[in-house]
């Protein structure tokens, strides 16, 4: 996904990739318990369990509840994901324990998104008269509904920070309420189901937030060599930037010793620096 | 009776009518049972009704060759191999074929409820996106919830207010009843008893669902050695109709313990795909003229042996992208 | 933070609030969580709402003891060792419990709805009997629907017609939630990690079910031993919120692999506790003014040991009536 | 249950609680799926599998299915039920494989029974006012609504043959409408999940059938030593004895030698005779 930009490194001796991952690590807090995909965010949750997060419980809705991978599985289906954890089952069991309410964190990738966090993963165009079908919503949906905050990991393209999109496939903070598809915010329709939604995406550009009241992304930090009028620039909403903190931190030397020499030595999601 | 569940892959496929609702077991690229699909399309079934939690490159297979009228599911993909379903895609944008999105928790609750002769259950899922827009019930569009098909429930879902607890509104899904779930598992019993090593998805569920279960084993083993522990086995013997032993049955998706996923196999077919004329050639190179043996020999002994999981890891320490 | 779940016996019951709703492990007479029950009638627990599969000797203890006061399941015994739970059939005789009837199907669905977040699940069981006469909803008659206790349904059980397939009517059940689940099992890790040897009866359902988990464990063993298999973990470490390691927790009732139901000893309850003052008799005994140590040496280790199960079978091959 | 009456042997070498083991065991057919309660059904399943049905799968609510005990169980939480199972795993499952239709027959010990089958085993008396309140339904409604046939074991006493039950716990072939209480056939109840409904009778006295139609009980078979007059004499209802086809089968050699030498040594529920 980041394949252009990810081998070019900057001055300070680490990737765009490198800087994701870890901003992506931070959003973890130890002991929560973690719904896993695969990719980047299965990287820094790794790595968040290797640095401030050691008791974070993982879980792969493929039916390993709190693993201990000690290689990098691919897609939540490989046995890697079994390895040390506490219980292997089904899917059936890890929904069972997301919609109970155990689940603090989900880490998901998008392709398209809108200023209320609605991501669209199965067609561009017209559902019913598609230009291309995607891959559909899988667990996505689920993760999110079921977690208290989702993280999401994007591309920052203006086609992909989208005024509205075309198909929500996950809920983001204003969503329809069917049968009108009236617009409303999303405490109003989950009800006692309501236990929170997209909390940050990590972008190419920054990192951004949610106001839980308005249902509205904004700007928190932006990463080296952007600024915040220019993101806001590359978002076809307009995007909130009165409330940047800053440059998004850098990764420690740790950081991205673990990232390369630990957990992902096969350059599988997080290539090494081209130099 | 130890015996007669044990056929050939070939009697096995000849079991599926055309038109039939049909499941298959695994998650996106693990334990899908290829060999099976394969020998349906060397069949040449029409119109099945795949209905699944997810698909991977056995359902991209069974499209590509125009087996399929109807795809009901939550997602499509290959994973790292390829980011989307190119045949389904080409089919949707064709309206070669009918589609329905659930999602994975939907999918799983929809088997579920099938499996224990429940006609719905209750999901808080997905609330407020497109996957509930009244006017994306395809089936319905399709005119296929005319009650015809008594597998086929007459909406993609309901809601009912909680009579319990909160009066919140509720999604209910309806039961996912199949004709034939094909499943592929690591061993089976000769009576039939199946043990899946790794997580077994949605395995069990399934195979209660459907009318007719068909397990492709990598090991059919005698019974006893199965039942001297009954808490490691998955299915138990009479849930399964028919057992065939298919090593390797699940290439080029992967079997835990036995065989990682094949990457470049996988790859190659999303990269060659994206065309009809793509997915032709491929057919007539590995699917048809030939039998799961000659599939196997064409890819070859050494190719087989580099995909090799360790007995001791349960995956392979060598194949990084598993 | 590993260490942290540790806790003990007498710590253990009193999280337990008077006026909880609680439910326990196992079924009928094997891993049932006697010691703690015995602790919970020590600490004077009053208004507990007992809410099981199905009810034992513990929950008979713990009846006539009077900690007791509503009793939710749908069956009370002690097998071949006595023909009813004769306290609760006192204490309902004299109106002293309120008392509501499910049946074994009806409770295991409760428990899975509560343990999957769902406010009901649906069942086509017991229709036409007097378990769904809608003038026997006695949670109702005592005032106890009313939504002040928000685990409580509003209804014992509500009516649907399918709307996916047949139409037929189907009987909703409510979640059955819990502030507390006590589970008597073989094994548990530092973490939390429950493996169950046998039959694991619906223990996980109730352990997902409840606010709080305690574990009473034969054995505390290291996490990292039961990790190396986790296909044969039962309930996920961060479903338990505690363990206390407790030998011989569950006697009188028996352990799979590890001891027998102590036959005599439950024969001699139901005989003794036909009447209050032989229930208090009993207490005075075994009960009050003792610890479970104290209770283990009365039993004394001839009695353990004849009790013993093979490490081979599972079972005794000596005490035949197990 | 049969203490005073079993361990007197007639004539012929048998006692009645054997010819009640064998009389339920010839119920079972080969290849079925048979959900089974403890004591005398316990054992006539196990006397089943081992002469005419050798492919009868066992299955125990507390879920272990397909079963092949070494060791009589005496109750079904019995580690003794796992030995040899297909799979061993818990209740939820059992009953999900039993409300799908998998169970062809139940069998069960039953306290008071109607002329429809209804049985109840909840409470002597009111339920609201209860003389003495009983164990209550535990599987037994179930078992008894997901199978297609259900075999009753019982001891035959007027006071347990019953023109009523006070409470049906498990219900029978005419059964009650609710909101309102009106009896109609089983089949209009159930509809879609009717499957069928008690099946037969093994009292000390005889074995009785149901008319489908009707719903009524009728006597089959009178054990040695009976009369159909006097059977009917035995019942509180109107007990059809027009279709009676003679007496109760005996045990053989073959089969009183299993009970006795290899199922029962124990004498846990069939004790040997007296002589």
């Amino acid at each position: 996904m980041m394949e252009s930009s990810a081998r070019k490194v900057n001055k300070r001796g680490y990737t765009l990739a490198d800087l994701m991952t870890v901003a992506a690590s931070r959003e973890v807090r130890d002991g929560e318990i973690v719904f896993a995909g695969t990719g980047i965010p299965m990287l820094a949750i790794m790595l968040a369990q290797k640095t401030h997060a050691p008791h974070l419980k993982l879980i792969f809705e493929s039916g390993t509840f709190d693993s201990h991978p000690v290689a990098l599985p691919t897609s939540v289906g490989d046995p890697r994901c079994e390895t040390a954890s506490s219980r292997s089952s089904g899917l059936c069991e890890a929904f069972f324990l997301a919609q109970r309410g155990y689940i603090d964190l989900g880490f998901l990738t998008g392709a398209e998104m809108d200023e209320y966090g609605n991501v669209n993963t199965t067609v561009i165009g017209d559902y019913l008269d598609p230009e291309l079908r995607l891959t559909g919503g899988g667990g996505n949906p689920d993760i999110n509904s079921f977690a208290r905050r989702t993280v999401y990991i994007m591309v920052h393209e203006p086609r992909r920070f989208v005024q509205s999109v075309s198909y929500i496939t996950i809920p983001g903070w204003r969503v329809k309420k069917w049968p009108s598809g009236q617009c409303v915010h999303r405490r109003e329709l989950y009800g006692g189901a309501f236990r929170g939604g997209p909390s940050a995406v990590i972008s190419t550009a920054g990192v951004f937030r949610f106001d839980v009241e308005t249902g509205r992304m904004y700007l928190d930090t932006f990463h080296p060599g952007h600024t915040p009028e220019q993101i806001a620039g590359l978002c076809m909403f307009n995007l909130d930037i009165g409330r940047v903190r800053g440059e998004t931190p850098p990764p420690s030397a740790d950081e991205l010793y673990l990232i390369h020499e630990v957990l992902d030595r096969d350059e599988l999601f997080v290539p090494r620096s081209a130099d | 009776m130890s015996d007669s569940k044990l056929i050939t892959l070939s009697q096995a496929a000849e079991i599926v009518r055309d038109g039939a609702l049909i499941t298959f077991s695994g998650f996106t690229i693990w334990r899908r049972p290829c060999a099976f699909v394969f020998e349906l399309i060397r069949q040449r079934k029409r119109n099945l009704h795949v209905i699944e939690v997810n698909s991977g490159p056995h359902s991209e297979f069974l499209i590509g060759a125009g087996c399929v009228s109807v795809w009901e599911s939550s997602w499509i993909g290959h994973e790292i191999y390829g980011k989307f379903g190119a045949n389904l895609s080409r089919k949707i944008k064709g309206k070669e074929i009918i589609y329905e999105d659930y999602t994975h928790a939907e999918m799983g609750m929809r088997f579920l409820a099938a499996s224990a002769g429940m006609p719905f259950m209750a999901v808080q899922t997905a609330l407020g996106t497109d996957i509930h827009n009244p006017a994306y019930d395809m089936l319905a569009l399709a005119g296929l919830r005319d009650g015809s098909n008594p597998k086929i429930p007459r909406k993609k879902y309901d809601t009912i207010n909680d009579p319990f607890f909160s009066g919140a509104e509720q999604i209910l899904v309806p039961a996912a009843k199949v004709d034939i779930a094909v499943i592929c598992a690591q061993k089976a019993g000769t009576d039939g008893t199946v043990r899946i090593e790794g997580q077994f998805f949605t395995d069990p569920e399934i195979a209660r669902a459907a009318d007719v279960t068909i397990v492709l084993a990598e090991e059919v083993v005698p019974e006893e050695y199965l039942r001297r522990d009954p808490r490691l086995n998955t299915i138990p013997a009479f849930v399964v109709d028919y057992v065939v032993e298919c090593p390797y049955g699940a290439h080029p998706t992967g079997m835990a313990g036995f065989y990682e996923p094949d990457g470049d196999f996988i790859r190659n077919f999303y990269m060659q795909t994206r065309t009809q004329e793509g997915f032709d050639e491929f057919a007539r190179e590995w699917i048809h003229r030939t039998t799961h043996n000659g599939y196997l020999e064409r890819l070859g002994s050494g190719r087989l042996i580099g995909l090799r999981a360790s007995r001791t890891l349960g995956f392979s320490a060598k194949v990084g992208k598993g």
